[in-house]
C-alpha cells in the first residue's frame, strides 16, 4: 500500500468507527484503551486525535513512522525516497527462527518494508528532509537498510541544503546482520560529519524507545536534539545495568526528563508542539548558507514508490 | 606442552591429557626402554592432534583464546614497540580512564599516536581498568589524543581489546552513547591515517569507538561482533547455553569478518595463540602495521579513503 | 518614591527619608493648607538631592546597584528581547549547569545566540544557579552553544553577571581553570561577531570565560573587576572592612573600564539603577546591542578584530 | 646584572663555599636547611646539586626562573628576550603601601625585573623557545609585563617554528593593575590560538605553585602537560575553598598527583628527568610542518639586555 492510500484509508476508518453505535466485545476493545500510565480508560479515538497523547496524564504512547509523518509534515507534502531498499540476508542468520522469517514477520505486524521511512517534506511551510523510524517494525532496529536510508537521506539534505530532522524510536542494532549492521554505526555518524561541515541543520528527535546502536550514533549526533516527555532514551538498557551494578535504578533513569537533567538533550517538547518547534528552529537558523534553495523541493508530492 | 604453565583452554584438553601421557611414559622410560616405541608413536599422534585441533578452531574456541587470561594486553604491546613510548593522560575534564591507554612513541621510522583500550592483568589492574570495557570519559581521553595527533601529523594506531562500552549507571549519566557517537563523527574526518589492530575481542560500540580507521586488522584469534555472543545468546536465543550458536551465527572471527569485507588483513599469531610468545606477536603485529602505514602513505585522500571504506558497507536489495 | 517599594540601599537613605517627612507633610496638607510652601520647598530639596545623589555615586554605590536582588537577570533580557527565544540545555557530557543560559532568538532582524551567566531570583533558584557562578560544565555548556552558533554564523551575545568562577572542590575536580582558558583560546577564533554585556557583576574569569568578544558594553552601573572587592580588601588589606577603598583602588566601574580601553560603550540606566525599569533597561540594552552588531556586520576580518582588540591591552615600559 | 653574569657569578659563590671550613651561626644556617617535607637536615649544596630536590623525601622545592632556565637549556644556548620589559603602574594602585613601592621591593627581594623570563634556547640539541616564571618577584602575579612577555614569546614561536616550553608558577594575576591583569588571561590564549593553528608543539610545565589566572589562560592550554611531583595546582585556592564548602579537603588536593588521577595533566615527571623528558617529546612532534628551520636560532647566545 502507498502512504496516499495508507493515508486516505484510515480517514474512511475514522469515519466508519464514528458512524457506528452498537459494539460487540470485540469491537469495544478495540475502541477503548487503558492508558500505559495512569490506567484511564481512553477512547481510541479520542487518543489518536489527540496525537496518541493520553489527555488525562499526558502519557506519550509510541506512534509509527507514518503516524510520525503524518503529523509533522504539512498535508500531501511529504515525497518518500528509498522506499524499495529491502532486507537481504547476508550472513543466513537462523537462531530459533530465520532472519527472513523474522522479517516477512515484522512486514505483516507492521504493514512496513523497513524499520525507517524517509523522505522530502515541508514543515509548516519550510522544506526539510525527513526520517522516521517505527518501533513497531523489528523493534525499530538497524541493520544495513536502515543504515544505508539514514546515509542517504543525510547526503540528499547535503546536496539540496535542507534541514534534517530524523525521528528515532529502536531498540539498538539489528543482530541478525552481525557485524553490518555494527558498521551502520559507522556509516551514519561518517555521514553526519558531511553534513556538518556542510552547515545544514540536523534536528534529532528521540522518543520512546531509542537505545543502542541508534544512539550510539545519529540520534545523539543533533546539532538541536528534542525528546518526547518520557520517552525512555540510553545506550544499555535498563536491565542490563541493572544485573551488571546489582543494584535498581531510580525511577527517572534514562527518562528524557533525567537526559535534559544531565545534560544530554536540548529540550523535551510535547508532541502537540514539535511541529512548531521545529518551524521555529528551522527558522533560527535559516541565515545565509542555510538559506534552503526553493527550488530543491517539488511543489506537489512525488509519486510514492 | 603446547600451552606451557597455562591450564589447557577446554578444545585443549584432549591435546593436554594426551601430553600427561607422554610425560608419564617418559618418566617410565628410564627403568622400561621398550616404551620408547610407544612413546614416539605417542608424540606423532600429539603432533596430529594438535594440527588438526588449530587447524579447526571453531568460532567459540577462537572466543577462548582472544579473552585468555594471559594474552598480551595493550600496554604489552606498547612496551615491546618502543620501550621509551610516552603516555599521554586523561580527558583535561576531571577524569583519567586507565581502560584507555594513549601514548606516543616510535614504530620503525614512524612516530605516531597509539590510542588502545586495557583489560588489567591481576585483580587490582582488572578493577582500575573495569576489565578493558571504558567510561565515556575513556573515549573523550582518546578523542583528544586523536586530535592531538592530526595536529601533529602523527598517523594513529588503534589497539582494540575491549568486551564493549561498561553499561553502567554512571556512564549512562554521563552520556556514553555520545562519547561513542562522537569519536565516529571526528575519527570519520580526521586528516592523518589510522589503522587499528583488534587484539582481543572486538565488542560492539566500545570497539568500534575507537575502530572507525583507514585500515582495521585482526589478530588470527581474536573476535569483532556487535554484540557479546553471550548476549546474543540470552537475546535471541533466550538461553545463555547457546553461546556457541551465538559465536556461529554472527560471523565474529577474523577470517568471517574478511571474508564480510570489514577487515583488510588477518595477523598470524603463534601456534595455539598469542600468549604462547607476547614477542613474536608484538613483532609481527609492528610489521603488519608498518607495512600497511607505508601502503596509506600514498593514499590521495586519506579522509575520502576511510569515508568511503564505511559508505559501501551494507548488505540490501536496491 | 525612586525606590519604589523597594528597601533602599545605603546610599540612598537620605532621600528615603526626605522622602518620608514628604509623606508625612502630604498627610497632614487637607487639614493644613499653610504646609504647601513647605511641601514645595521639600520637593525641589528632593530632585537636588536625588541628582546630586545619582550623579556623585561612588564605586561601592555602584556595586550595591549591580548586585540589587531586583536588578533584572539574563532571563529577564531574554524574555524581553523575544518572548519565543528557545532555550538549548546541556554541555552533552552529563551536566546541565542552570548557571549558564543559551538561547535562540530573534533580536531585532538578526537571529543570534545569547549565552549568558543567570542568577537566581528567590531561595531556590539561587541555589540551583549557584548564586550566578558557573560549574565547569557551565563554561563548557557555553562553548558548545558558541561552536553551534559559528557553525550556522549567528551572532552571539553574551549576558554577564557573575560573582565569578565557583570556588568548589567538584569544580576543581573537574578542572575549571581549563574551562575558563580553553573558552578563551576558542573565543579568540570563532568566525562571528561576539558581543558582551555585562549586566550586574563582571567578576573575574568566570566572566572573561564568556567575555572575549569583539564589543564589550557595560550598563551604567555594572561593574567589572580581576577579583570581588571583598576578595581583594582581604588579600591587600587584610581587612574585611576595606571594601570601598578596594571598589576605588581597581578601578571598577563602567566609566573607568572605559577609560582604561577596556570596554566599548556604557548603557544608562533608569534613574537609580536597572530595576527601576525592566522593560526599559531590556528595551536599551537590545538597541545598543543591534547598533554594535550593525557596526560590526561591516567589518572585514571579525576573529582579527577580536583579537587584535585584546593583544593591545597591557601598560608597561618597553 | 645579565644572565652570563648571574651564571657566572653563582659559580663562582659556589667555589667559595667550598673552600670554606670554619663557619660562624649565620654561615651555618645559609648552608643548611631542613626539609620542608621530611624535616631532614639537608646541606644547601648539596640541595643545589640535587636540583633542589630532597634527596630523602623527593619533596621539590621552588626554584626561580634563572634556576630553571639554568637546568633545563643547554649550556650557553640561551637567549633572553624582551628583557627590558618593566611594570608601570596604570592605575596608581594603592593598598598600604603603592604598586610603585611594591615592584621595587619585588625586585631587591628577587634580583629579577618581572616574575618571568623568556628566551630562545636550545634542550639537548633541539632549538626551542622556554618562559620561566618566578615566584620569587611579586608571587609570580600576571600583570601586563607577563602577560606581554608570554604573548611575545608565543609569536615568536609561531614566527620561527620552534617548540614552546612555558613553566609556570604563579599565585594568579595581579591585583594592582586591576583589570589590566584579568586582560592577560585573553591575551595570552589568543596567542596560543594562533600558535595551535600553526601546529607549534607547545610544552606546559606546572610546578609549585601554581594558580589563579595562570592556570584559567596559558598555563592549562598545554598540548602537552607536565607537572613536578608534589606541586599544588589548581583556579581557585584551597583556603578559599575551604571557607567556601566549609569543610576539609583531601590532603593529596590540587597536588600534581590529584590532577593526574582526575585526568587534567598528562604526566609528572621528577625535575631530574625534565631535559630529557621535553627533548623526547620534541622529538616525537617533529614530522613535517612541526619541524624547526636550523636558520631560526643563533648559533652563539645573543647579547642579553
Ligand atoms: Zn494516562
Ligand atoms: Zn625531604
Amino acid at each position: 500500500m502507498d502512504l496516499k492510500d495508507w493515508f486516505a484509508n484510515r480517514k474512511k476508518n475514522n469515519e466508519t468507527a464514528q458512524a457506528k453505535q452498537i459494539l460487540s466485545t470485540e469491537e469495544y476493545c478495540a475502541l477503548w484503551i487503558s492508558c500505559f500510565q495512569c490506567r484511564e480508560l481512553l477512547y481510541t479515538r479520542d487518543l489518536r486525535q489527540n496525537l496518541q497523547v493520553c489527555p488525562k496524564c499526558h502519557y506519550h504512547f509510541r506512534i509509527g513512522a507514518l503516524d510520525r509523518i503524518e503529523h509533522l509534515s504539512d498535508a500531501n507534502s511529504f515525497c518518500e525516497t528509498e522506499a524499495n531498499l529491502i532486507s537481504s540476508d547476508p550472513l543466513k542468520f537462523f537462531d530459533t527462527l530465520s532472519y527472513e522469517d523474522r522479517l516477512k514477520e515484522a512486514n505483516q505486524k507492521s504493514g512496513l518494508k523497513e524499520a525507517i521511512i524517509t523522505g522530502t517534506c515541508t514543515i509548516q511551510g519550510h522544506p526539510a528532509c525527513l526520517a522516521a523510524m517505527d518501533f513497531g517494525y523489528f523493534g525499530g532496529s538497524m541493520g544495513s537498510v536502515v543504515g544505508e536510508k539514514i546515509t542517504r537521506i543525510i547526503e540528499l539534505a547535503c546536496d539540496q541544503r535542507l534541514p534534517l530532522i530524523i525521528i528515532s524510536s529502536s531498540g539498538g542494532a539489528r543482530m541478525q546482520e552481525g557485524i553490518l549492521s555494527l558498521m551502520q554505526l559507522a556509516k551514519t555518524s561518517a555521514a553526519l560529519k558531511k553534513l556538518h561541515d556542510c552547515a545544514i541543520l540536523y534536528i534529532s528527535v528521540l522518543t520512546e524507545p531509542t537505545f543502542g546502536g541508534v544512539t550510539a550514533s545519529f540520534a545523539m549526533l543533533g546539532d538541536i536534539i528534542i525528546a518526547e516527555p518520557g520517552a525512555r532514551i540510553g545506550f544499555a538498557g535498563r536491565r542490563v545495568i541493572e544485573q551488571t551494578i546489582r543494584q535498581k535504578l531510580p525511577a527517572d533513569f534514562q527518562t528524557a526528563e533525567y537526559l535534559l537533567k544531565h545534560g544530554q538533550i536540548d529540550m523535551v517538547i510535547e508532541r502537540a508542539k514539535l511541529p512548531q518547534t521545529i518551524a521555529n528552529l528551522i527558522d533560527l537558523h535559516s541565515l545565509d548558507c542555510n538559506q534552503p534553495k526553493p527550488e530543491a523541493i517539488a511543489k506537489t508530492p512525488l509519486k510514492i514508490h | 606442552m603446547t600451552t606451557g604453565k597455562l591450564p589447557p583452554l577446554e578444545f585443549e584438553l584432549p591435546l593436554a591429557n594426551l601430553n600427561t601421557q607422554i610425560e608419564a611414559l617418559e618418566r617410565q622410560l628410564p627403568s622400561n626402554p621398550a616404551l620408547e616405541q610407544e612413546i614416539l608413536e605417542l608424540h606423532k599422534q600429539y603432533d596430529n592432534l594438535k594440527r588438526s585441533i588449530y587447524g579447526n578452531l571453531r568460532a567459540i574456541d577462537r572466543l577462548a583464546i582472544a579473552r585468555h587470561p594471559q594474552r598480551p594486553y595493550t600496554r604489552d604491546y606498547l612496551d615491546r614497540f618502543d620501550p621509551n613510548w610516552i603516555e599521554l593522560h586523561g580527558d583535561r575534564h576531571g577524569v583519567d580512564d586507565p581502560a584507555m591507554v594513549c601514548g606516543l612513541l616510535k614504530l620503525g621510522n614512524y612516530r605516531v599516536l597509539i590510542v588502545g583500550t586495557q583489560k588489567g592483568r591481576n585483580i587490582r589492574e582488572k578493577q582500575l581498568c573495569n576489565f578493558g570495557m571504558p567510561q565515556p570519559e575513556g573515549y573523550r581521553k582518546a578523542l583528544r589524543c586523536f586530535k592531538h595527533a592530526e595536529k601533529f601529523n602523527l598517523p594513529i594506531i588503534t589497539l582494540i581489546d575491549t568486551p564493549g562500552a561498561y553499561p553502567g549507571m554512571a556512564a549512562e549519566e554521563h552520556n556514553q552513547a555520545q562519547a561513542i557517537a562522537y569519536n565516529l563523527f571526528e575519527l570519520a574526518n580526521l586528516k592523518v591515517p589510522i589503522i587499528s589492530v583488534i587484539l582481543g575481542e572486538g565488542g560492539s560500540g566500545g570497539a568500534l569507538a575507537i575502530g572507525l580507521t583507514n585500515t582495521i586488522l585482526m589478530l588470527e584469534n581474536s573476535v569483532y561482533s556487535v554484540i557479546s555472543p553471550e548476549g546474543c545468546a540470552s537475546i535471541l536465543w533466550r538461553s545463555p547455553t547457546k553461546v556457541q550458536e551465538a559465536c556461529e551465527s554472527m560471523k565474529i572471527t577474523a577470517q568471517e569478518n574478511k571474508d564480510l569485507g570489514i577487515i583488510d588483513d588477518i595477523i598470524e599469531e603463534p601456534l595455539g595463540g598469542a600468549h604462547h610468545n607476547w614477542n613474536l606477536i608484538a613483532k609481527t603485529t609492528q610489521n603488519y602495521i608498518i607495512k600497511y602505514l607505508d601502503k596509506l602513505n600514498i593514499e590521495n585522500d586519506i579522509v575520502e579513503h576511510r569515508t568511503r571504506k564505511f559508505r559501501k558497507i551494507g548488505c540490501f536489495k536496491d
